[in-house]
């Protein structure tokens, strides 16, 4: 029951429309991107001057945010699942794919316990942690594939613990608290001591990292500017694939953005390196 | 002048009925009285700490009854003294003058004044915590007597010191009232104290709660 | 000498009491506010449904269950630890006065990954004390006990208990600083062990300061979030406390839910503490 | 009569100083291994490294400078607040005595949402006394004052002020409740208004309790973290605090530098919870 | 016995040096002095609440010098009465027993034959709060007279007695000192209390620091 949820205020100003910062371009991150942002924000500053404020936060508490202030021009969730979610709702206008995870396992280096299969994960002696289905798309994810091929109970069954994030599962393992954690392998990245197992039982799990234009969005073409230079196969993308995420060779045409704001114009250029 | 008529005071389970009192404006009175039949409680009254149930009372003629404690200008020295424990002994003989804004010269030349007649000068500077039975006891009677009060409400003010300096406190407390006029009402439980010091004595009694008050001769 | 009611002093007061009110009311105000919005914001059919899902009812009686005993365990240890510090002067006195604030001060993630750290990464000095040993506490208590912590709800009421005993020993604290030690004086010259003094005068006079400290560890507890969901997980029937519930709502974009939720947690709380409250009052008369 | 000193009464002595030890050590040494379990688990250079990042540098600075903000306004509504409830009886008393809890009881997420939900809907009432209107709160501070609160430091002031000052209430309740008001009463037949017995006599009795709430809203602040999240967001230079620094290294895997950055936290308030109990112990003798 | 020997006592910037005090087994002392010359404070060290600076203290011929006060056996009213907030009359009275395990017939019989003497047999029932300064004063001589201690330190234990009272308290002390045999250090400032009452009288006097304890005859 959203009866009495207030539909965007149609008069209200930009919230920055006082400040200095109006020319900023806002976009929610999810903090697991942040590694990723983080560089292309850089290089996208460098190149135009237009500068990008990120608000970094777990994807749900980031949509809860936009949702209730209808404010913001950018929305980076974890997983596409929560653009669904926004879109549904009426709170995104466009959705830019960027790149894909795989599900699988995450391990200790050298896999000590010897996981290549879902069945390893059922043993007795493997502590097994996941994201929570209801929590983390990863989870939802999993759950989805496994239920298709009736595995799910009997992994639901020989879980120890569900965790909030899929950081979270890898911090078990990290840690010790768990010997196995599904997760997606782009998680990794970050992580020297830990090994990912690509399993059959979730080879055709996925998750996808797309970019979502805010109904919001009070600065349509500088947003959709920045948004196409994160898509851009040289610019974000290549970002994204350095940071252990697959990059699909699709969507060619957005390769050279083409430039509709003046300052767009060092842009030009630069990009054609 | 204090007037007590025909006033009910209760504190919890124990309550006196029909008290009748009358101290004479500039009149030194003493009251005596079996120990727990009621004479702080009737001070506390008269000071306003404590409503009564019924009746009134007047100070200089004036109905006080509803008055809060801080109008009545009353100068009260407890019987459990209730002391500011975090003052020192000079705030303690400062504090009803700052509150009036006495001047400081003033203030200073009162507060030695009072400490010395009350033996307790060598005192100033410390805390309260620490004082002993008797100093502590000036203290609380230096403390209602610095800024002229109209009444003085005295609960056993002198109980706890030996004989010389006694004997100075009330020379003094004669003193004040003779010189300022101030009406006092004084508690204690030495005969011999009251006998000396009063214009006039009284007894309290009572019987199934309700109240007499004799006049001694 | 003529007796004047000073009407300014009766306006001084007024205007203290409007000062006083006025500053208290910046806080109750924000908080009566916080509390409509939310109300606004989802509707009673949501609380009601909220009510009837199995998971929020078993959640609702996990949370009960753990607080409690969070909220005990906290009076138990802060008691002691708070008459401790205001009664004796002992060698580390200051150092513990301030390692009593420390899971106060520590972000929420980290006391749960403290937490995780402790009990699965090779146990603090344990490897000083015997080289080469990979002695791990959670691997112990579960091998020789077989008593499993870490996902399970001894998880949720030790997170529980390492945040709200901090505020409980605060208290505690506060309570016996503020009590006159020489009636224990007293009664120690007639007759009175140490143990008896502490039983007898000083913890009787402490029954306010007790409840206030037991109510804020309840709250407190109740409140938790981040160090249950890593230390203990959000594993729907297991694990999952009302602050779980939220989050999970909340991860599926159901913000109403959350709301709902939150505000059965307000209720709840509103309830016990009015009768942990009047319990005390009953006791004190 | 013989006189003989009784050895059973000094044992009991120190089996009462055992127990209370013993029930201390329990808390205690949770405390401390989770702080030796961390330090082992990072490393000095990630300590130096953290401390040299300039976007950790501003997070300190803005840290130190709302949490002070917080816990200073939190004593000043506090005290007020806790003396009114522990000394005066008004109707709505107890409702309010409850309603000071529930920022303590609310989940972090839901406490970040409300003030969200307050600042960004229509606001409470407005709809009822101006039917139609659609009166919001931040938009208006915008538009009439040019001042800009979600997302910006502001709000994570606001956050940390909702639920420290709770506990700062708590904590000066119990002080004043353990205060005898005997002494303000005799204050007050000395000419006191309501005002200055307040001042002049109670309040100086106070500054322990004083000392403990301000350290403990202080201390609660700064680990504050899931309102600050959601109401002020995680903008680093702007809105970046240290704990949710701590909640942005995890997030990109870096436990270490999490870690590192928590017990950056921990020096910084030991120093500061240090200072402020020396100042307050100065300031009583 | 109580026996002090050369003690140096010393509570903040007050100090007291060479006491030198002896009371016989079963006698009943008196001891008056100054207001603030020391002699709670003396009080205090013998019933081992303040420590000595120097010196010994002997109770019954035995050192109890380094003793705690749990150990002493000692009855000792306070000047400042410390009773207990949040005890009744009745648990005033039985404190000390309970802590002896005295069975509960004896206690009883005892608690209601302290309480009739001292005329606190209607307050038993009550909580410490709201009572009368006499009253209370008579529960903390009545805390300290169940237990049968060696010795009994009474800090001016009867000045906020009325006459009446404060006779039949008398007569009950040095009853109870004559019955038991009990060893009592009395503290007053009532010159015929002293008289009436005292085997032996004390004068506690100080110059520089250097305490003279006079025998009066
Ligand atoms: N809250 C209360 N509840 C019950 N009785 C009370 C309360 N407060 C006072 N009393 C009783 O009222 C009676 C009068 O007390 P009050 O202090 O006025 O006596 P007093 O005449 O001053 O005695 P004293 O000479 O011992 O000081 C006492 O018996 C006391 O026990
Ligand atoms: N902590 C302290 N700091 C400084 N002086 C103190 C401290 N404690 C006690 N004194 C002083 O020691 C002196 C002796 O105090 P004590 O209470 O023994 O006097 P006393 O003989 O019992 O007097 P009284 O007859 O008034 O009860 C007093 O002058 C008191 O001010
Ligand atoms: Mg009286
Ligand atoms: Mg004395």
């Amino acid at each position: 029951d959203r009866s009495n949820r207030t539909p965007p205020h149609p008069g209200a100003p930009p919230a920055d429309a006082a400040s200095t910062a109006s020319q900023a371009i806002h976009i929610y991150c999810a903090a697991s991107n942040q590694a990723v942002l983080e560089p292309i924000r850089q290089a996208y500053e460098r190149l135009t001057g237009t500068s990008i404020r990120v608000q970094y936060g777990p994807s749900q508490t980031l949509l809860a945010q936009l949702e209730l202030t209808h404010h913001g021009d950018l929305y980076l969730p974890a997983d596409e699942s929560y653009l669904v979610t926004a879109k549904a709702r009426g709170l995104v206008a466009e959705i830019l794919p960027l790149a894909t995870m795989q599900v699988g396992v995450v391990v200790k280096r050298g896999n000590p316990k010897g996981i290549v299969q879902l069945k390893s994960l059922l043993a007795d002696n493997v502590r097994l942690v996941q994201a929570s289905p209801d929590a983390a798309a990863a989870g939802k994810i999993a759950r989805d594939h496994l239920t298709q091929t009736g595995q799910w109970a009997a992994v639901a069954e020989a879980t120890t613990a569900f965790r909030g994030t899929v950081i979270e599962v890898t911090n078990d393992v990290q840690v010790g608290s768990a010997d196995a954690g599904i997760a997606y392998d782009a998680v990794l990245h970050s992580y020297p001591d830990l090994e990912f197992v690509a399993i059959d039982a979730l080879r055709n799990a996925i998750g996808k990292v797309s970019l979502g234009v805010l109904e919001s969005s009070q600065n349509r073409d500088k947003t959709l500017h920045f948004a196409r230079f994160v898509a851009a196969r040289d610019q974000g993308l290549k970002i994204y694939r350095e940071h252990g995420f697959h990059v699909s060779d699709g969507a060619p045409g957005l390769d050279v953005p083409e430039l509709s704001v003046p300052t767009g114009s060092m842009f030009g250029p630069a990009s054609q390196r | 002048m204090i007037e007590i008529e025909d006033a009910t005071i209760a504190a919890g389970s124990f309550s006196l009925r029909a008290i009748n009192l009358r101290v004479e404006t500039g009149e030194y009175a003493v009251v005596m009285g079996k120990t727990g039949i009621g004479k702080t409680t009737i001070l506390e009254s008269i000071c306003g700490l404590r409503k009564l149930r019924s009746g009134t009372i007047k100070i200089a003629g004036v109905d006080v009854t509803r008055w809060s404690a801080a109008d009545r200008n009353v100068g009260y020295v407890p019987q459990d003294l209730a002391l500011f424990p975090t003052m020192t002994v000079r705030q303690h003989l400062q504090f009803a003058m700052r509150l009036r804004k006495t001047d400081a010269t003033k203030m200073k030349q009162r507060v030695d004044e009072i400490a010395d007649i009350l033996q307790i000068s060598p005192l100033l500077g410390r805390n309260v915590r620490g004082l002993s039975g008797g100093e502590a006891q000036r203290v609380a009677l230096g403390r209602a007597l610095t800024f002229g009060p109209s009444v003085l409400l005295l609960d056993e003010p002198l109980s706890a010191l030996d004989a010389a300096t006694r004997q100075a406190a009330q020379t003094m407390l004669r003193e004040i009232n003779r010189q300022t006029g101030v009406t006092v009402l004084h508690v204690t439980h030495d005969p011999s104290e009251a006998q000396s010091m009063a214009d006039r004595r009284f007894c309290i009694a009572s019987e199934d709660g309700v109240a007499s008050v004799q006049v001694i001769r | 000498m003529t007796l004047q009611r000073t009407r300014f002093r009766r306006l001084r007061d007024v205007v203290f009491y409007f000062v006083v009110a006025g500053l208290s009311a910046n806080f109750i105000l924000l908080i009566v506010l916080l509390l409509v919005a939310d109300l606004l914001f989802t509707s009673p059919t949501e609380f009601i449904a909220a009510l009837k899902k199995p998971e929020i009812q078993s959640a609702f009686r996990l949370t009960m269950t753990s607080c409690t005993i969070a909220a005990v365990l906290s009076l138990w240890i802060a008691t002691p630890l708070g008459y401790a510090l205001a009664r004796y002067r002992f060698p580390g006195r200051a150092v513990i006065d301030t390692i009593v604030d420390i899971p106060i001060v520590l972000p929420p993630l980290v006391l749960g990954l403290s937490l995780l750290i402790l009990f699965h990464q090779p146990f603090p000095f344990s490897q000083w004390l015997f080289p080469g040993s990979d002695w791990r506490l959670e691997t112990w208590l579960q091998e020789s006990l077989g008593f499993q912590v870490t996902f399970r709800w001894p998880a949720v009421i030790l997170a529980q208990f390492a945040v709200a005993c901090a505020f409980a020993v605060r208290t505690m604290r506060v309570t016996f600083d503020q009590i006159d030690p020489r009636a224990e004086d007293v009664a120690r010259t007639l007759g009175c062990t140490r143990g008896q003094a502490f039983l007898y005068v000083a913890l009787p006079q402490a029954w306010r300061g007790m409840i206030a400290a037991g109510t804020i560890a309840w709250a407190r507890a109740l409140g938790e979030f981040g160090p249950i969901l890593v230390f203990a997980g959000s594993t729907r029937f297991r694990t999952e406390v009302l602050s779980t519930t939220v989050f999970l709502e909340l991860s599926v974009g159901q913000l109403d839910a959350a709301v709902a939720v939150s505000l059965l947690m307000v209720a709840m709380a509103i309830i016990v503490l009015v009768t942990l409250r009047w319990i005390g009052a009953g006791l004190s008369t």
